[in-house]
């Protein structure tokens, strides 16, 4: 492709609107979803089928006045939300949508990924931090180790998946998946044998949910204990911004597990690739998501630990160990 | 260490449960009522704020002022009034107004009643921004209805 | 011998023998008294209540000092304290506490301790530190009556505002 | 920059949990000592509903304190009824129909399913499970239908009289009970155990935490399902009985293991126990009056009455001092549950924060009851 100006903005354009879209349409889905796992109706009066709902929270949230309490740090209170904002959005850049469509195809764009998604992190301590409350600082707190204790399991996976591509670039691994669903990572054969990624792929999808803070992990908001975590002292927009980089986080992780684990843009019968297989198979994960939340009560902070350190940890070193000796040795 | 082991087994076969029953529970019908658009029907005993039985002929209300409801009522929200007229045997009612912002529905006074003359409505919509709405002059609501 | 009368025995301990001697002869006549007049008055002592009339077994009166020596025998026997009442006697100028005792028992026992404190002095010991669920009943028995429960770790208010300075259900308070 | 949390010297710092707060259920306030996440004192603050309950019981007759009783405990607002009127009853020898008295138990135990499903629900909230809350409502939506349908009220009911009850029970109200027997078994077993009880998530979360021991509960004077989840096997209902509870066929749910988890499971037990109960009051149901001939004033000779019943939540006891007038001199009225919570402190040091409310979940507070 000749590079002109164009692109660049028409990239940007287009991320920015797949983000908001996403951000916005996201919480009337998991609305939606959840009213009917709970065999309610959920939004209903706001257009059709309350389609026009997040139009008129948006509208109702920027019209609210940011109250920023007494006391705190003003400056790192306003900034928190936007930095939850940011690293959701530009990790998109990376994301290959489609044999064509990728803002950027970078060599170590898996790297760049994980830094991006550590980042968000940091939104929640210093909102937590910057708000003066006792709720929120514990949860910042709580939020903290647990990213930590799940950045391991999942980049151990991750290491698996680079080790079977050779490469740390998001296409060449979803390019490397092209042709069918048996050549996907998730059921991969190499050298004649089975290399039992889906455990990986369930580790994978375990921790993406407690890396973006969703139920059954969702300890840094829980609002029976800590009224609503970090959140608590934000209004208006502030926590508007808070709750769509939430959201946005969960997509930028479906598209990750999307491409690494199920063939990215590819189709499952290896018919007809495009960027609508990978849209769908990012909203099934995405549902996925919100199915999981509405199903189960949420775990405690030290279960969390437990199941990070003692059976994500041990399992995923024994993916690595046992996928790079089927790949190399035998 | 078989704790382990089936701990993990056991653990993930009922989360796949769970799963599995709100998924089934997804694809049911809704169980809510559609509020404003469908307006459940009371009960027949249902308590609702009390109003005044009309005669069925003359629609007077059929209360004899005994007083009996006002006594009755623990939270003391009854207040009546009624006087002899010229030729009658009974005294008429004049006045019969219900503090409602008081009343919690005991039907003590619907009880007490002897005259067939006090009865609970079917009045569920209540709300107002102004407490003065609940202060009900039952007289009138009685007029209203007739 | 079944539970009641068990605990009759170990309750009569208390009461010095010379009274109690006294209370034998007045106990048939307070018997009787319960039946058609409030046992009320009557002298300290242990007697038994008929439960399907009263809801209790046995009815003990006894001296504001006493509360204590009669909450370790019964905690000895494995009783739980259900509640603290107090009741105010305005005409008799007396304040009145009234301990309620069961037993998880199938074998049911339930026992009344009254004892009565002047209203211009309303003093107890207190028998929290035996039956530390007594804490909380204690509170509030102050709270609604200002009966001081003397050696009480925490005698504050419980279910009324800290800076509440009455007693509401004293018979003479008037809101 | 200002340091949020202000530490003391030895590190601690207070949270206030409440009384605004959504674990509390209403308005409890708890004020937590806490060391990082651990609770290293916690002291329940209480009063925020208190209504002066007793003070009211004394100023108007007997009939009048009636409506009162539903306001304690919103829950389980039958027991009160029928606490109070059993003690009324008991003062006064007043004979109630065995219809009536067949009729109070049905309710009674209707109403303690629906608030054993409310518990459930709002137990749930507590560890975070929104879902289970929506199903729990559904069914209770179906008592309390059928209760409006015979009482007249959906929350607050003030059915029971002295010597029987207001109203009698149809034929609808009975086959609509039958069917509601029907579909709350046959959706326990799935919505009720699979989704939740046998949840890993929720085992974890709750086996082993908040453990209360017989010995405990007995110092505190714990009763309901809170005894009977430390190896008590103690029920009013089966250790002193009244009404017509001696007539039916039905067991006491103990559980020994002191946890959360004991608890737990002695409520979804007793639900199964009540839906028993309801079955043979209903095949046993008598005919005839439901309302006893009672004097319009009531004057029962002075004395002291206790009277207990069985509550979703525990023993709660009336205590009646009559002096022969007609406004009761004075009661007291004994709420399980201002017992049961004051176990709180003594249990929840050291625990975690969220294992704390988890916790206090599992101990069933209704706030109303513990003010009154």
């Amino acid at each position: 492709m000749e590079t002109s100006i164009w692109r660049p903005i028409l990239y940007l354009v287009g991320i920015m609107a797949f983000a908001g879209l996403n951000a916005a349409y996201l919480g009337w889905c998991e609305r939606k979803g959840a009213a009917r796992i709970q065999r309610r109706v959920g939004p209903t009066e706001v257009g059709f089928a309350g389609l026009l709902q997040p139009l008129a929270d948006g509208i109702k949230l920027m019209s609210k006045q940011l109250i920023v309490p007494q006391g705190v740090d003003g400056i790192i209170f306003r900034v928190a939300p936007v930095i939850a904002m940011i690293p959701a959005i530009t990790s998109m850049v990376v994301i290959p949508f489609s044999g064509d469509i990728q803002g950027r195809a970078m060599e170590l764009s898996v790297l760049l990924i994980f830094a991006l998604a550590s980042l968000s992190m940091i939104a929640v301590l210093l909102g937590g931090w910057a708000s003066g409350n006792k709720y929120a600082i514990i949860s910042s707190a709580r939020a903290v180790s647990q990213n930590l204790a799940y950045e391991i399991p999942m980049l151990l996976t991750v290491i698996a998946i680079v080790m079977i591509s050779g490469s740390m670039n998001l296409r060449d691994i979803a390019i490397d998946q092209q042709g069918g669903f048996w050549h996907w990572n998730i059921f991969r054969f190499e050298n004649g044998h089975f290399l039992y990624m889906w455990i990986g792929f369930i580790i994978f999808f375990i921790c993406s949910l407690a890396e973006t803070n969703r139920a059954p992990f969702d300890m840094a908001e829980a609002e029976s204990e800590l009224v609503a975590g970090y959140m608590t002292e934000y209004g208006s927009m502030g926590f508007g911004l808070f709750m769509m980089g939430e959201y946005l986080n969960i997509v930028v992780g479906a598209c990750l597990t999307v491409t690494l684990f199920l063939g990215g843009w590819d189709c499952p019968f290896g018919k007809t690739p495009g960027v609508w297989w990978f849209l769908l198979k990012i909203y099934v994960l995405i549902f996925t998501v919100i199915w999981v939340r509405w199903t189960y009560p949420r775990t405690q902070i030290y279960r969390l630990l437990n199941l990070s350190w003692k059976i994500l940890i041990p399992f995923s070193l024994v993916n690595v160990l046992v996928t790079a000796a089927l790949i190399k040795v035998f | 260490m078989s704790g382990y082991w089936s701990d993990i087994l056991v653990g993930s076969k009922s989360l796949v449960t769970g799963l599995m029953i709100t998924a089934r529970q997804f694809f049911r019908p809704v169980v809510t009522e559609n509020y404003p658009y469908e307006v459940p029907v009371m009960t027949e005993l249902f308590r609702g704020h009390i109003e005044l039985i009309g005669n069925e002929e003359t629609g007077k209300p059929n209360c004899i002022v005994c007083m009996a409801c006002q006594r009755a009522c623990p939270s003391g929200c009854i207040t009546l009034a009624g006087k002899k007229m010229e030729g009658d045997k009974k005294k008429t009612l004049t006045k019969y107004v219900l503090d409602f912002t008081k009343c919690s529905l005991c039907g003590s006074c619907v009880e007490s009643c002897k005259f067939n003359a006090l009865r609970f409505s079917k009045e569920y919509n209540l709300v107002s921004f102004n407490k003065d709405d609940f202060i009900i002059d039952l007289v009138k609501r009685l007029e209203d209805q007739n | 011998m079944n539970r009641v009368e068990q605990t009759k025995a170990a309750l009569e301990a208390i009461f010095p023998v010379e009274e109690q001697e006294q209370n034998e002869s007045t106990q048939v006549a307070a018997e009787e008294a319960v039946e058609n007049e409030p046992s009320i008055e009557r002298q300290t002592g242990v007697i038994t209540t008929p439960f399907e009339k009263h809801g209790s077994h046995l009815d003990v009166l006894c001296e504001p000092s006493q509360v204590v020596d009669i909450a370790v025998i019964l905690d000895e026997n494995d009783f739980f304290l259900e509640s603290i009442a107090g009741v105010d006697w305005l005409k008799k100028e007396q304040l009145e506490i009234v301990y309620d005792y069961a037993r998880y028992d199938h074998d049911q026992c339930r026992v009344t301790v009254r004892a009565s404190v002047p209203r211009s002095k309303p003093v107890v010991p207190t028998i929290s530190l035996v039956i530390p669920g007594a804490n909380w009943h204690e509170r509030e028995t102050f709270d609604f009556y200002g009966i001081i429960f003397e050696g009480h770790p925490d005698l504050t208010r419980i279910l009324l505002p800290e800076d509440a300075d009455f007693f509401p259900l004293l018979k003479d308070y008037m809101p | 920059m200002t340091l949020p949390v202000e530490l003391r010297h030895d590190e601690t710092f207070v949270l206030n949990l409440g009384p605004q707060h959504p674990a509390t259920h209403g308005v409890l306030r708890v004020k937590l000592t806490m060391d990082g996440e651990y609770i290293v004192k916690a002291e329940p603050v209480l009063g925020y509903v208190h209504r002066m309950h007793e003070k009211l019981a004394e100023v108007a007759p007997y009939a009048q304190f009636m409506p009162n009783t539903a306001r304690m405990d919103y829950l389980h607002a039958l027991a009160f009824n029928h606490g109070y009127a059993l003690v009324v009853e008991k003062a006064a020898g007043i004979e109630v129909p065995e219809r009536a008295e067949y009729i109070r138990v049905i309710t009674v135990e209707l109403n303690r399913i629906a608030s054993h499903l409310l518990w459930w629900a709002a137990f749930l909230l507590d560890l975070g499970g929104f879902t289970p809350l929506l199903y729990a409502f559904d069914d209770r939506e179906h008592v309390i239908d059928l209760l409006e349908r015979i009482t007249g009220s959906r929350l607050t009911y003030c059915y029971m009289r002295f010597g029987g009850v207001y109203n009698d029970i149809d034929d609808e109200f009975i086959t609509g009970t039958r069917d509601f027997i029907k579909r709350l078994r046959s959706r326990m077993p799935s919505l009720y155990h699979d989704l939740v009880t046998h949840n890993i998530i929720l085992i974890k979360r709750i086996k082993d935490i908040g453990f209360i021991s017989a010995e405990q509960c007995r110092k505190y004077g714990a009763t309901g399902p809170v005894a009977r989840g430390s190896g008590i096997d103690y029920d009013v209902r089966k250790n002193e009985p009244f009404s017509v509870y001696p007539e039916l066929d039905f067991d006491v749910p103990v559980y020994d293991e002191c946890d959360s988890m004991a608890r737990y499971m002695v409520r979804m037990d007793e639900m199964e126990q009540s839906l028993r109960i309801i079955e043979q009051a209903l095949d046993k149901l008598p005919d005839g009056p439901v309302q006893a001939k009672v004097p319009k004033i009531l004057k029962p000779e002075a004395g002291y009455y206790y009277s207990a019943v069985e509550t979703a939540r525990g023993s709660l006891g009336h205590r009646l001092v009559s002096d022969g007038g007609k406004n009761p001199y004075k009661l007291k009225l004994r709420s399980p549950t201002f017992s049961n919570l004051s176990l709180f402190g003594e249990v929840a040091e050291g625990m975690l924060l969220a294992d704390a409310l988890a916790f206090m979940g599992s101990l069933d507070l209704v706030i109303p009851e513990i003010d009154r």
